[in-house]
């Protein structure tokens, strides 16, 4: 007789994604609802999806969700933590989102070392609102806002927001991983345990940036955008762990 | 074989990455559009599929259950 | 309990605390640091509470948001500057129906401006400065003791109601000592609301939202604020009277310039002059029927703010053209004496052919 | 004389090209026009449609709640705009995409194999154009020869333009 | 120049450049990303322009305050929440007297809202969402056409006046396609305003600055900046009127509402009601004489806005009482069509006993 | 017969400085204007000193200069010089300023490589608004807002801006000074003519971050604030040259 | 009855203390009042000054554009203020700093050695604070008694109420 | 002596950085406030100033010219 080897995650409400085929964020809330149930943190967990193609988590993700404004994620966690310090936070963030308007958002919480754990979505995109720059682009990368391939002159380098964040002393669990593979996605998975655990052992900010394809706004069909993580993505963002204050001693 | 899946037509966006990733090639694309305008994936079932789960695990839209034995 | 002496900043801050307020989050700014101190002093190491310095309004304002869907009492505070940079905060607050006590000490503008005592932010706090329509529940004490009874009265206010409520005071108010009594005292529990969001333990997960790709549904939620207002002005409109019964000019002010024109008013009155004083204590919801009430007997209204005419545009609404408005005006931070008051009362008094 | 037609189908199907052809001939003939296409946070690579608006006086709105005409490429749309259709109005119908019947008798429908008939030319893209060359003969809301200068304008690949001007003219011809 | 088929958005683009907008900051948001995206294919690499996608909309307003100190034409656009973000930086811009255009595409509010069209910014854009007593010039089109027209304009206007001018369109008219006509060249050389900071040469140092610990200076700046909205009220007030003449019913609506008014009262018309639209291109300055003089003949007015009400209280601050304002609103990014409001007129219309 | 070895530079206002006795605001001033002079950048200067102690710097430095909002000098810094590229434009920022509040906007024009320097006075406070918790505050270091000594656990460690700055691509010269002595005041002017000299090369974005005595807020009197720098701020804080991408390669 | 004062002197020279112990003792006594510190960014260490307004009525404005009494620390007070004094009020010169003269016939003036009198305390820096006391046995605005108790309350530290004690009641005897 | 300095009596705060930094000890503190309260630095001029200037450096009130010869 044959038994059940993977089956929907018992958090993950029943409704089809209004993600674009080949998108990773699908993966990645996938991976949070496993977690919620293998962690069994359903009942304390509280996300945070700021506007984003993932504006909508809050309808697969079964547990309490608040909308957050445009790059306060950070902010908007923190004051959850701090009124109840029993949850578990976590926002979920897009790379513009993080990056550009969240950047001091995002800095400080981690400087402030606030127990609270950040998704981070880097797609090199703004998916959301149709395909424009991010900060993570990549040079020479097409967006809608970079019709001429983004120059580092005009426009600057992509940057590099986990490795920013890392030189915070309140951070303490950083790693970058990407969805685009059995195995990627597998690590995916214990990186967000790991950061998980540190809040939960109330050490300090985590954040685990996660490589993403947008087959749309790269205009490549699902494969396409998945290689194209590795053959392009990864070269400027490495994967890793990038601090671990608990195993290692503290990177800056 | 050891295993089978099977695949939801209407939440499966015919994203062809379980295709790609399977050891097996025990998945392949219908022919026929689903009611969102996809091709789905669909299984064959004379092939031999180990029930590894690795099509579930990249699959974006959590459309495939896995069995084995 | 006994009086003492309080600036008008920490006054708030005391009173907030015995309102319940568990997390503070601020940024320091000229003319309420000392509100912001307070709490770091008294708010940061008590048991259960916190204190935020965040790196920015911004933050603050997206803090307490975070405070207050976990469903304690939380607040923060600025002053005029700081205050435009959490309009987009006060927009989602009020749009997720949740409470908050927003303070602003409002200080000479536009732009950096001065650091002295202005009122030039009525239309930001009555009409929302923010985007969307959304009102918020604004109050305007002219005392240390009032700071201290408005503020808490606004933590209340915000709960019953769903919203944010604003302290709209002024640079002097806030820098101001006068004596004042506190009379509630610190709770022994701090109050959580029940819809908080604490993790779907034991009953359904919650979601907090607005953003809908149905405005259908965003009508709807517009529609109930909406009667929501409709009730708050019914039940929560406030103002003080003062000499209006006879008076054959009336002086309407809020805040510090109320005050001011009150003393200026007793002198008039001593030489004579029959006038008046109305008071809105509520700027949203604007005392618009006791206007109405006052023009039965009274044709002339004097506008007294200390900016360039904006109350004035409520009294004239209220009015519907049964009265004839006037205004006096000192924006960016000049505070006139009651003295200098005086005179303009008697300017007007006599050039309307008042007896 | 104010007509309103809602294109609608997949993403990919370039439904949005019919109507911006369309008000581009529209245009051409000195009339007045809107064109208006969706947008949203759900819309995702799944379905698209867009509303073209015709007239002779100035328009008031672009959005078109009980529309003239409606094009239908595939079957959730028109599970979706049926019921919206104007009384007495037109249904165009991409028979090659769309089994689903119309439960209405108050309208008249024509169904067009556009994908079959984009096939045949080999340019099996180019469905969309077939369909509004259809959509053409039978509104005669601009003449054929206008909407195939159109595409001068609104197409820059000129390689494409005179496949897609000749689906125009297949899809004229078999409406 | 022949007509084209354009979205509202790019059609701002076009217009700015035309108009000699030399720099452009911006953020993306919906409903205006075409324009962000129209001047980054078409300023970012040309000739002695500049195109910058800011990290925030805090930052890119920013940035127009700082290209607007150096002398050139300099705009930002963005859309509800964004707006809001800005309002500090407005206020320090008109505080400063420093030229801009501001570009508002609303969307439904409060809060993240709804991204369809909506009309609820009226009050942040007529009143100042910023802290400090200021205006802002605020035009608001109708059409693709006027998008560009009042685009072209707004660049004058803000030269000419020292201050910032907002163009408050909504999510529809900058979706929307239609013919555009632009009427003028793109200039060969950029403009360059006399009081520009370019360091001191060859002339004395120059300071751009409002901040004082003299509340006096303050006032004064005020009071310049007030005697200067006095004359823009007389000078640059600008509406339409459409068969007003023997109207029972006037409605008063702006931008797309208006547009969807005129085509519900053609048809009112047609069907034998005697209904005139009142349509304030300037919200401020706001049409208030021409609101009195209708008001001489007009006794009925029906404000129809997408929004809970707001340019409403301009109607009737305009008729001091004389004359009766209904009000029909739909907020959230409810978008009625010209036949529903055709119902509403007529319903009103016969209520109030009109013939 | 005696020659002059030292006089009032030509472009320092003829005015007595508002601020405290021993402050190191007034002697950055005097080193900026002596540059001005020496590089004779004076007629293509503009500055932006947003609100802190220094918003008066226009009552002193005789260039163009602009007010600024409180965080936002690296926007308005990036607006002026893409309208008029032409100019030498300097921001002069506290701590508060540019590692609080502006954030953000310090990290992305450094990372778009903006040509503009950021002059950044580090007195580890908020000293205009009365000697608040700064982000560079120190561990135990009591201000009216850390009246218990500033905690790693609530209010997080001390942050090192520059060296957060000096990750972004298109920073290239970060250099640490101090003026608690007459050689770290040379090598402060040197500095500031090395990040002058970038900007005008063309380069790209250039800071100094400069450890400055606050005698008021830190509760000293002048001498014992001057020795303070050396004593604390400086182990946090280490001087040096952070960045030099011309003289050395990327350093990150 | 509504009686304004200023005092005014160098940051260091405490004349902060001097007005909020005023307004302590006249809350003591029941009577309404008002403390105003200046403050502002041009405040850097220089000169400082607060008003204190005290009533039998409710007070309307905590400013003084015209006070009845100043007393002025050091010189640039004394400069500064000595036009705004109503005519007949009092000023009272701290002349251990000040050599300058009044050029007013219409108010009174005290001079109080405060410094001088200070050291002989062996106290200097509470030199604000015989000021004070010379300040309120020629004003009457409160008894000596409850202002000597109401530095219990302004001031933490024990040894320095005696201190100050002792000097409210030195410059007391020697006005 | 080489050199010499003058104060400006009502420029200085009396901080005493260059009364600390004067290698010489050639600067010490008058005992009259000038009128801004402050007790300003005085230069004693039978003390051996050499114009090293290291004063004027430090100053933070740019108070000093300096004189060397
Ligand atoms: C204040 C504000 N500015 C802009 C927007 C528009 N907006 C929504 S999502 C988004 C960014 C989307 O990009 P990203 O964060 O990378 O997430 P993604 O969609 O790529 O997953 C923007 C700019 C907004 N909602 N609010
Ligand atoms: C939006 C805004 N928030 C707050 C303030 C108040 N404020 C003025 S300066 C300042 C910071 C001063 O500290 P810092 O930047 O370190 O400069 P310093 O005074 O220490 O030299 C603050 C918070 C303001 N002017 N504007
Ligand atoms: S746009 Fe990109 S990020 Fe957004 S849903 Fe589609 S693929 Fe995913
Ligand atoms: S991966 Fe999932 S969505 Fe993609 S084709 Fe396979 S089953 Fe369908
Ligand atoms: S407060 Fe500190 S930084 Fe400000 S002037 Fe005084 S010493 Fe300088
Ligand atoms: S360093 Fe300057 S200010 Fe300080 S004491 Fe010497 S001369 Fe006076």
């Amino acid at each position: 007789m044959m038994e059940k080897a993977y089956t929907r995650p018992r958090f993950l409400k029943r409704k089809t994604f209004h993600y674009c085929p080949g998108c990773g964020h699908s993966i990645v809330h996938r991976l949070l609802c496993e977690l919620f149930d293998e962690m069994n943190i359903q009942d304390k967990a509280i996300g945070i999806p700021p506007p984003g193609c993932s504006v909508f988590a809050y309808d697969y993700l079964d547990v309490d969700m608040v909308e957050s404004a445009h790059g306060r994620g950070a902010a908007v966690a923190t004051g959850i933590k701090r009124a109840y310090p029993q949850a578990v936070v976590f926002t979920y963030q897009g790379d513009g989102d993080l990056a550009a308007i969240g950047t001091a958002e995002t800095i400080h919480a981690a400087n402030r070392g606030e127990r609270i754990t950040a998704i981070f979505i880097n797609n090199a995109v703004y998916g959301m609102t149709g395909g424009q720059m991010a900060p993570t682009t990549l040079l020479t990368q097409k967006t809608t806002t970079t019709p001429y391939g983004r120059d580092d002159r005009i426009e600057g380098h992509p940057i590099r927001m986990s490795e920013i964040v890392a030189l915070t002393r309140g951070s303490v669990y950083i790693e970058r991983t990407a969805v685009n593979s059995p195995v990627n996605i597998r690590k995916t998975k214990k990186a967000i345990r790991r950061a998980f655990e540190t809040q939960i052992e109330d050490l300090g900010f985590s954040l685990v940036e996660i490589l993403s394809p947008c087959p749309t706004n790269w205009k490549m069909n699902p494969m396409e955008s998945w290689q194209w993580v590795d053959s392009v993505m990864i070269q400027e963002f490495p994967l890793g762990v990038i601090k671990d204050t608990v195993r290692t001693t503290d990177a800056d | 074989m050891t295993g089978y899946i099977e695949i939801d037509d209407e939440l499966c966006k015919g994203c062809e990455v379980c295709i790609s990733f399977c050891p097996k090639s025990a998945i392949c694309q219908s022919d026929k559009l689903n009611t969102n305008g996809y091709l789905p994936a669909s299984f064959n079932k004379d092939g031999e599929c180990t029930g590894c789960a690795i099509c579930a695990l990249v699959c974006p839209e959590v459309a495939i259950e896995v069995y084995r034995g | 309990m006994a009086k003492v002496l309080m600036n008008g900043n920490s006054a708030i801050g005391e009173a907030a605390i015995r309102a319940g307020c568990q997390c503070y989050f601020g940024y320091p700014i000229t003319p309420q640091n000392e509100l912001t101190e307070y709490m770091a002093a008294n708010l940061s190491r008590r048991q259960g509470c916190s204190f935020v310095q965040a790196e920015s309004e911004v933050s603050a304002i997206n803090m307490v948001y975070g405070a207050s869907v976990a469903g304690v009492r939380t607040m923060t505070s600025s002053s005029s500057p700081g205050i435009s940079l959490k309009q987009e905060g006060i927009s989602y607050l009020s749009a997720c129906e949740l409470p908050a006590v927003i303070v602003n000490m409002s200080r000479g503008g536009p732009g950096l401006g001065s650091i002295s005592a202005a009122q030039s932010d009525y239309f930001q706090a009555t009409r929302g400065g923010g985007h969307g329509d959304y009102r918020n529940i604004v109050l305007a004490p002219s005392s240390v003791q009032e700071l201290a009874d408005f503020t808490h009265s606004a933590f209340s206010l915000a709960e019953e109601y769903h919203m944010p409520v604003i302290v709209l005071g002024d640079g002097m108010l806030g820098q101001m000592v006068e004596p004042v009594e506190f009379k509630h005292e610190v709770p022994n529990e701090l109050p959580v609301r029940e819809d908080a969001l604490r993790g779907a333990n034991s009953r359904a997960s919650r979601i907090v939202k607005t953003f809908t790709s149905k405005p259908v549904e965003l009508e709807e939620i517009n529609w109930s604020l909406f009667r929501r207002y409709q009730l708050i002005k019914k039940k929560e409109t406030v103002c003080e009277t003062f000499m209006v019964d006879d008076a054959q000019l009336i002086v309407a002010a809020f805040g510090i310039a109320a005050r001011i024109a009150k003393g200026a008013i007793k002198t008039a009155r001593s030489n004579g002059l029959k006038v008046g004083l109305l008071r809105p204590i509520s700027l949203w919801p604007f005392p618009s029927q006791v206007v109405q009430e006052l023009a039965k007997k009274t044709k002339q209204f004097l506008v007294f703010e200390m900016n360039m005419g904006q109350m004035m545009e409520d009294v004239q609404l209220a009015l519907e053209g049964n009265g004839q408005v006037s205004f006096y005006g000192r924006p960016g931070g000049v505070i006139p004496t009651p003295s200098e008051f005086l005179r303009v009362i008697t300017r007007y008094y006599y050039q309307k052919g008042l007896k | 004389m104010l007509i309103k037609t809602i294109f609608a189908g997949f993403g990919g199907q370039g439904v949005l090209s019919m109507g911006l052809s369309l008000a581009q001939a529209a245009m051409m003939e000195d009339r007045n026009v809107t064109y208006l296409p969706s947008y949203g946070a759900e819309v995702r690579g799944g379905t698209a449609n867009c509303t073209v608006v015709v007239s002779d006086e100035e328009i008031a709105s672009p959005v078109a709640s009980s529309p003239e005409f409606i094009v239908a490429m595939n079957q959730p749309s028109l599970i979706r705009f049926q019921h919206q259709l104007e009384s007495g109005g037109l249904f165009l119908i991409n028979s090659s995409l769309i089994e689903a019947r119309i439960s209405r008798g108050d309208i008249d429908i024509i169904e067009v194999p556009a994908n079959e008939l984009a096939e045949k030319l080999s340019s099996p893209r180019s469905a969309n154009m077939v369909m509004l060359g259809a959509f053409v003969k039978r509104s005669n809301l601009v003449s054929i020869s206008t909407l195939v200068d159109s595409l001068d304008t609104t197409m820059k690949n000129k390689k494409l333009i005179t496949i897609n001007q000749e689906a125009l003219t297949a899809g004229y011809d078999f409406a």
